[in-house]
């Protein structure tokens, strides 16, 4: 993984991500409210919450099986806070290369 | 008349403005109320909604507040003490119906929880920036009476009299709380029903024939007339006879009109209330009014530490506005100090009655807390300057 | 009986009527009138105490019509007849309250209290003369004006979409809704008949002449030119889906009684989930009672007709 | 007693406001005294920050809010955060030990926390970390008589919930006499 | 800048006050109305119905007048310079918009036709009886502009004053005709349009990262923004600080209310337009506005032969009052004698500005009609004595 | 492009809110702010220039959607937003105008605002977040609120009959209509992106949960509960008549596009009568023409994406 | 006729009728606006339109062929003016013994 | 030319308004005068009585009403008997022949009749009633000049009736100058 892409994602508030080889979500705890939408919603069962508080005292989403995301960015079409997306790290064809 | 014990949760409680208002309207004989919810209001109609099914009264939540305004005055013709209960942006849609009300001489009560505005300003957050609104909000000419709780307890014992007066004047009357006495908590004692007087509704004695529902009596008020029993009685905002028929013409709006205004404006000491303290000998007099009231106090205290001769004279009824008390107090003292959380408005009374022989010192707050009391006492220690 | 014993009746809408505020204000060939009529005669034949009814009209043509009415009366804001009688009815349940009032009264100003009024099923009675403008205020357009008409604000011919009123009154909530026309005198009369007797809020639409500022302007001629204009182009289609009874100038017009059903009104359903929840402390409502119940001084005025 | 001044802090649903009315009852019903309580949340703070303020007094009570709180409890870090910096020179904070961490802000005053959450969660129910910092209030300030203070939160809970919630009080108590 | 020629009538007309305001708003550059129809003002829309089509304006009849007031707020953010027309009632519906035109500091412009009131009242005749509701009548502190014509001819003039004035004050500003000036039909002169002044617009001229939108300028007014550029304006009813951002607190209330507020009360002086005739030497001053000042000229002329000596001040701005001349003439005369087609309302403000240095007498009326100029005269008579 | 040189995209929604406003001020497992990121991608999709759109909201939680939208954006009074919205468009028709605003607000206080919209046809998207309550004041009973429910003013459950809104809506006139729950983020999308591509009033329900106020009190838990409980109950059914789209609780819950045909907006009604009358003399309306345009001293803060 | 008839149709108005055999109209001439309703829609044609005004100066219906009325009151119910009434003169019964 | 008072009624349908606009606009806009025109219909009067009030002077019209018309023009018997009173006692009556009753209450004042409708019948519209009566005025009266009125007349009449409208005006004219 590049300097490039951390960078980038450090940008967004300290968004936190875990790549796959399809796509991995991009969670920016901070702005958690902790609602559990993307966990419950996310196709692929990436994500569950987390044990600890944000400084808010919210539970967020963390990565639990980083390979299974396909960036289908439900998550961040379903988190009411903006505080999750998914990318999609490999192009389509090469995603279905891969498969 | 005494209370209605069903209405009167007798004893006391720890409850807020808005709720000790509910109580107030139990124990009037309320027993109708329409509303839409608005902060910081909503509670009243709250606990209305809780409280009125036990004791065989009905609350119904309306589309609007142009609807709350109007269903209360059809309650009304159909017996039934009403309330209504809402806040600035609310209120300014019960203009019209407040001038209906005032035309067609229908008893009810508005309670306004004064937040900061103009428009949707502050919702949570206090102001007593309606109160000139609440005098000339509606066209035209008409007379209402307006009176101003600075605690809870107030908030019940005066929604009582609003009650009252609004029965006995069969005027629009208003409550103009502020949201720091709704949204206050306080120990509130509720009498004994039997020690609570309430004034019926003024029925006619006079049988269908005989009687004209506008004619008035001594006290230029008329009586009514309860539906349902043949006077088949017509009841229009148009300028109107004493038989209640339209009359479209300059003589029978005179007539119409001035008595409006004046059953009002002439039983105006009758209405009045207000109360002093320490105001002889004082240099200052400071006029206040609602939450206001209990910083003023705090000023003064300031202000009399420092050996300032300083009185208050706290308005309980607001509308009609006790002028007369001014005048007399404005040739004995140097100045008058009015804090308002407005910028300016009953203080425009106070300065028309001392009418240049006492100074007239406005304290202006645009809302959203209270004054800060050394405020106030500073513009005291000024105006014995 | 022989015929020289007879008297002659007198009309029997003067009982009904304030007739010392006769000549009304309406002009020659407005259909108001007529439907006042039906009104008159379908109260009589509800049999309901006159003392037991209310009417409640806004402000208009047709909002004069409670100050012509010898029963008690009101005449209140523009546009908010609903909610004053909604008041009313819910401080009064035993009296039958009917709203009659005009199209830009009930349907421009008013529309949110009808629908919402339809919504609860409030027991009233809703007559709705519609003649497809302002007349009180001169003929202006409004939400029940043809497009293509000319009115006072719309000089060079109207082009909003008008409401269809049955389908707007159905899908609000009324369970009875009919559609008559000022011509049909004898189907109105039923049908506010039927209106009094149904339980709910009921919606009347009655098409009615306004010639003075709506016909004359609208290439309709006289009041009675367009009565049998109505005569010409109504069709009776009881049970019509609402849906499809939009007024088009120029074709059919459909009349009859189009909804009829049955729901609990807002008061069946207070009193039953107060009671659900409430139990024995509630007290079933059954309007307010008065501190001072009235009757006791006035018990002798009341009239039993 | 003269003037006291009180300010609750927390999340909504840790029953900041309930904590209010129930010290004002103590004092206002059952303690012979004035109190005047204001609560406050606005649009902002949807489901998250409130408070409420309290004042004690057998004075008349005529300045309605608080000023300059003479004890704070702070039920979250937000709480703690936003209205130490007014806690009076002399104050007394009380906090939630496990939610809050005191810093540097509180200066010469007064602290002591509980870790109430820990005490209601072993009482089965987390809704109650209100009654236990209530009774750790009782027990640190003698603001208010214990048995004021119990038939307050009586009147006050949800029927059927007294016993729970009183136990909960008791614990708060206790830890405040024991610590 | 110049009026538009398209909608300039230039000529001479026999039209009443109704037209002319039609034709006056036309002259201002007004292409967007909304209106809802209501006796005696009806006429004015009708016209614009008729007229706007041809000079690419836009008006829309609406659903009622709670959507008529705020339809033109809408469309004045979309540029365009905005009028609605009532009378009383509906007048009463529009308060809440006007209140967020207030705070929004939208410009536009509103024009009631004064009838009788209160309520339906007389809807065809007469009355002046809004004057102090067109003041107070929304909720919470705000600063507006009224003017009042007394002749076709003013109502033409006048409504362009008021929209030039909207535009310079981004502030609600009303056209306060009553129903004989609205329904009077007199010659009308329409100048040439390069004869016209009109005040266009505030625009920003700074870009969009630079420029926030309530950031007042010296006069206290900010500039606006046009919408659809890029800006991202945020207009809000709710207390808001620079940017347009909601703020919920009471310094955020203090900074913006005291400036809404303080923008008409500074700049009162140059809003200000009054006319005087005979002052000089006067014992008695006529203060009056609208028909009325008409109506007392017949007054102050039969006082005249009896030898009186007798002013009079006409208000053409109505608010804000010019408080500052009355307190100036009050030292050099007898007293005032105020004529009002209502029971009492400018007169108020006349009575507190003179401050007993001069006495100040009401002519009361309840509208339907005009005075009877003896009626003036004869109250100027007992003033002097 | 390989992976190593790509950058993460920035979450699309951050070019589209004020960002600097963050966190907004709704609860959590509150639906509005997901149909914001709904909404979000579907301008995007539109390739609507930002600045052609303008977001205009009434009063309420929903009513705050207006001030976190990096758009023009209004926040006007309560219930008055389609009027609102009215004027802006008709002055400036080349603009995209949203409302978004809740249930009671456009249906409760707003509702007469509603029909009449949807009767002429205004070219305004209507978006609709129903969570059955006020919540904004909150949690009282409202027109949305199912009978049985608890809400503060309805302490012993709600027993008025609620609206069936796309049914309201297509009587009144809107060319489309369709319901949503705000679970279905995709269909949600499309829904939106469609109303955007549509010409005239388009109505849009989007059923959302407001765990805070009317979730907790009536039994549906959280709000991720309540959205599982959408996904459980909701129903495709695109073409459904409206009548049949009530909610009734316990039961299924109707979803999809309801109601889509063509008819003139306003303006164009509008341009067309007044061409048929006046001919030549009448300049076509394409908007306000502002004496003092400001494109030209603005022209370059135009932005063009 | 009876004189009571009579009187009793004086009371109302000055009304004016001609009794048919079935039944006649009752005209309050004074109160009529002209508009026509009740010639136009009476079902037996027994009114026409007066060459003459009423004080108001309006045209206000006669009889033209009164033993054509059959009391149906069709009139009454469509004069918007409560000018013209329909009464039956003779029992149902009777009606149809003379039919 | 002092302060002249005219009052026109008659019903809704006769022009009565039309009427009044003609002669003010004879007056203000091609006579050189002042003229204030007022108009009453109520919502009493729908489509019956209705009024114009006109006052023409060679000063400023200050108060607007008529008080005591100086001329009254009645077109049918309702205006007659309603204004008849208030006209001046030197005052000139004008009234349509066919429709109005002149009786004791008239007085000492002049009045002069005119069959107006039947003119205009014959001129095959009974519309142009109005114009008859205007030609009338205008020959009895000479308070405006002829060409003022016509040209008045021809601004103020729907376009294509202008020939209709001012030969009934001459009518008017005619007859005033002949009786
Ligand atoms: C608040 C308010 N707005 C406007 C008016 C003016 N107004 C009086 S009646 C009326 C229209 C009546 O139309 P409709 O209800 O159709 O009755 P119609 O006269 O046609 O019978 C209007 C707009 C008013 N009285 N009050
Ligand atoms: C005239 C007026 N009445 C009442 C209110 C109070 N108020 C603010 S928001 C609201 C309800 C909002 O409900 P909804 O539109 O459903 O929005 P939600 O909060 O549920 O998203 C009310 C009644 C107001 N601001 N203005
Ligand atoms: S959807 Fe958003 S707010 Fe909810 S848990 Fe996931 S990241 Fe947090
Ligand atoms: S992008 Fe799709 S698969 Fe990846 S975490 Fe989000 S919802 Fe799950
Ligand atoms: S104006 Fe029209 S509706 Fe009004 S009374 Fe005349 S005909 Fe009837
Ligand atoms: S109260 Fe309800 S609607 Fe409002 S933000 Fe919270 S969850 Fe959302
Ligand atoms: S229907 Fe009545 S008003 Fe009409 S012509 Fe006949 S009697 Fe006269
Ligand atoms: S009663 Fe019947 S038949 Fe006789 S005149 Fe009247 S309508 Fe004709
Ligand atoms: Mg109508
Ligand atoms: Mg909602």
């Amino acid at each position: 993984m590049s300097a490039e892409v951390n960078s980038a994602i450090k940008s967004s508030e300290e968004a936190k991500e875990r790549k796959g080889p399809k796509g991995c979500p991009v969670i920016t705890a901070e702005r958690c409210k902790g609602c559990g939408f993307c966990v419950e919603f996310c196709p692929s069962n990436v994500l569950r919450m987390s044990r600890s508080f944000n400084s808010k005292g919210y539970h967020h989403p963390e990565i639990v099986d980083a390979e299974a995301c396909t960036g289908c960015d439900l998550c961040g079409m379903y988190c009411p806070d903006f505080a999750i997306y998914g990318i999609r790290t490999g192009g389509k064809k090469r995603m279905k290369d891969e498969g | 008349m005494k209370a209605d014990p069903a209405g009167v949760l007798t004893g006391a409680h720890f409850i807020d403005g808005d709720h000790a208002c509910c109580e107030g309207a139990l124990a009037a004989g309320c027993r109708f109320s329409a509303g839409y919810p608005i902060t910081p209001s909503t509670e009243v109609v709250e606990r209305i909604a809780a409280r009125f099914p036990h004791v065989g009264g009905m609350f119904i939540q309306m589309e609007d507040e142009l609807a709350a305004s109007i269903a209360i005055l059809g309650a009304a013709w159909g017996g039934a003490k009403v309330l209504t209960v809402t806040s600035g942006p609310g209120f300014s849609l019960m203009m019209e119906h407040i001038g209906f009300a005032a035309m067609t001489e229908t008893p009810c009560v508005f309670v306004d929880v004064q937040r900061a505005g103009p428009s949707t300003g502050l919702p949570t957050l206090p102001a007593q920036a309606d109160m000139m609104q609440v005098r000339w909000g509606s066209h035209g000419d008409y007379g209402i009476i307006a009176l101003s709780p600075n605690s809870p307890q107030e908030c019940f014992n005066l929604t009582i009299e609003a009650f009252n007066l609004a029965e006995t004047y069969r005027v629009p009357t208003f409550l103009m709380m502020d949201e720091s006495v709704g949204h206050m908590t306080e120990r509130v004692v509720i009498p004994a029903a039997d020690e609570i007087e309430v004034v019926p509704r003024r029925y006619t004695s006079k049988p269908s024939g005989e009687y004209l529902p506008y004619e008035p009596e001594e006290d230029l008020v008329p009586a009514m007339v309860p539906v349902g029993r043949g006077y088949n009685v017509h009841v229009t905002g148009l300028t109107h006879d004493e038989r209640g028929y339209p009359v479209m013409n300059a003589a029978a709006q005179d007539r119409l009109i001035r008595r409006l205004v004046d059953k009002i404006r002439k039983n105006a000491r009758r209405i009045a209330r207000y109360e002093e303290s320490r105001i002889e000998g004082a240099d200052v007099v400071v006029v206040s009014y609602g939450i206001t009231s209990r910083v003023a106090m705090e000023g003064i205290r300031l202000a009399r530490e420092n050996g300032i001769k300083v009185g208050i004279l706290r308005l309980v009824v607001v509308w009609p506005f006790p002028g007369w008390r001014i005048a007399e107090l404005s040739g004995q003292i140097k100045a008058f100090v009015v804090p308002e959380l407005n910028m300016g408005q009953m203080v425009l009374e106070v300065e028309r009655y001392a009418a240049g022989r006492a100074k007239t010192h406005c304290v202006p707050h645009a809302g959203g807390t209270v004054h800060d009391p050394k405020e106030i006492a500073t513009v005291i220690e000024e105006a014995v300057k | 009986m022989s015929m020289a014993e007879m008297e002659v009746p007198r009309n029997v809408v003067e009982e009904y009527l304030c007739m010392d505020r006769m000549p009304h204000m309406w002009c020659s060939g407005c259909g108001i009138g007529t439907t006042v009529n039906c009104f008159v005669r379908a109260i009589e034949r509800s049999k309901i105490p006159r003392n037991k009814i209310a009417v409640v009209s806004g402000i208009g043509c047709t909002g004069r019509v409670a100050g012509y009415i010898a029963t008690d009366s009101f005449h209140t804001t523009h546009g908010r007849a609903i909610p004053f009688a909604t008041g009313l009815k819910l401080a009064r349940p035993e009296m039958t309250v009917i709203v009659y009032s005009g199209d830009g009264d009930l349907i421009a100003i008013g529309g949110n209290h009808l629908i919402h009024g339809a919504r609860r099923n409030i027991d009233l009675k809703i007559i709705c003369i519609n003649n497809f403008t302002y007349a009180m205020t001169g003929g202006q357009a409004g939400p029940t004006t043809p497009p293509g008409s000319i009115s006072t604000t719309a000089p060079y011919g109207g082009f909003e979409q008008e409401f269809n009123l049955p389908y707007l009154a159905e899908s609000s909530g009324a369970v009875y809704v009919a559609r008559w026309t000022s011509f049909h005198v004898t189907q109105l009369t039923r049908a506010m008949a039927e209106c009094l007797k149904k339980k709910g809020m009921t919606f009347l639409e009655i098409i009615t002449p306004c010639p003075t500022l709506y016909g004359r302007r609208n290439r309709q001629g006289t009041g009675v030119d367009t009565m049998k204009m109505y005569r010409e182009m109504s069709v009776v289609k009881h049970g019509a889906d609402t849906k499809e009874a939009a007024i088009v100038p120029g074709k059919e017009i459909l009349v009859g009684r189009f909804v009829d059903i049955d729901r609990p009104t807002f008061l069946d359903g207070y009193n039953k989930q107060m009671k659900s929840r409430l139990g024995e402390r509630f007290p079933e409502y059954r309007g307010i009672s008065e501190e001072s119940d009235p009757l006791e001084q006035h018990g002798e005025n009341e009239i039993e007709q | 007693m003269s003037r006291t001044e009180v300010k609750i802090g927390g999340f909504g649903g840790q029953g900041v406001i309930l904590t209010g009315l129930v010290l004002g009852k103590a004092a206002a019903l059952y303690g012979g005294l004035n109190a005047t309580m204001i609560q406050s949340f606005g649009p902002e703070a949807r489901g998250s920050a409130c408070s409420s303020q309290l004042v004690i007094s057998d004075q008349e009570i005529l300045y309605p809010y608080v000023r300059q709180p003479n004890i704070l409890v702070a039920i979250n870090q937000e709480a703690y955060t936003k209205f130490v910096p007014e806690l009076a020179p002399d104050g007394l904070l009380l906090f939630e030990e496990d939610l809050v961490h005191v810093d540097e802000r509180v200066g010469h005053r007064r602290a002591r926390g509980i870790p109430a959450t820990r005490i209601a969660e072993e009482l089965g129910n987390r809704i109650v970390v209100n009654m236990v910092m209530l009774g750790f209030f009782s027990a640190t300030t003698g603001l208010l008589r214990e048995e004021a203070v119990r038939e307050a939160v009586r009147v006050s809970v949800p029927r059927g919930t007294e016993e729970l919630n009183l136990e909960a009080y008791g614990r708060g108590v206790e830890y405040g006499i024991r610590n």
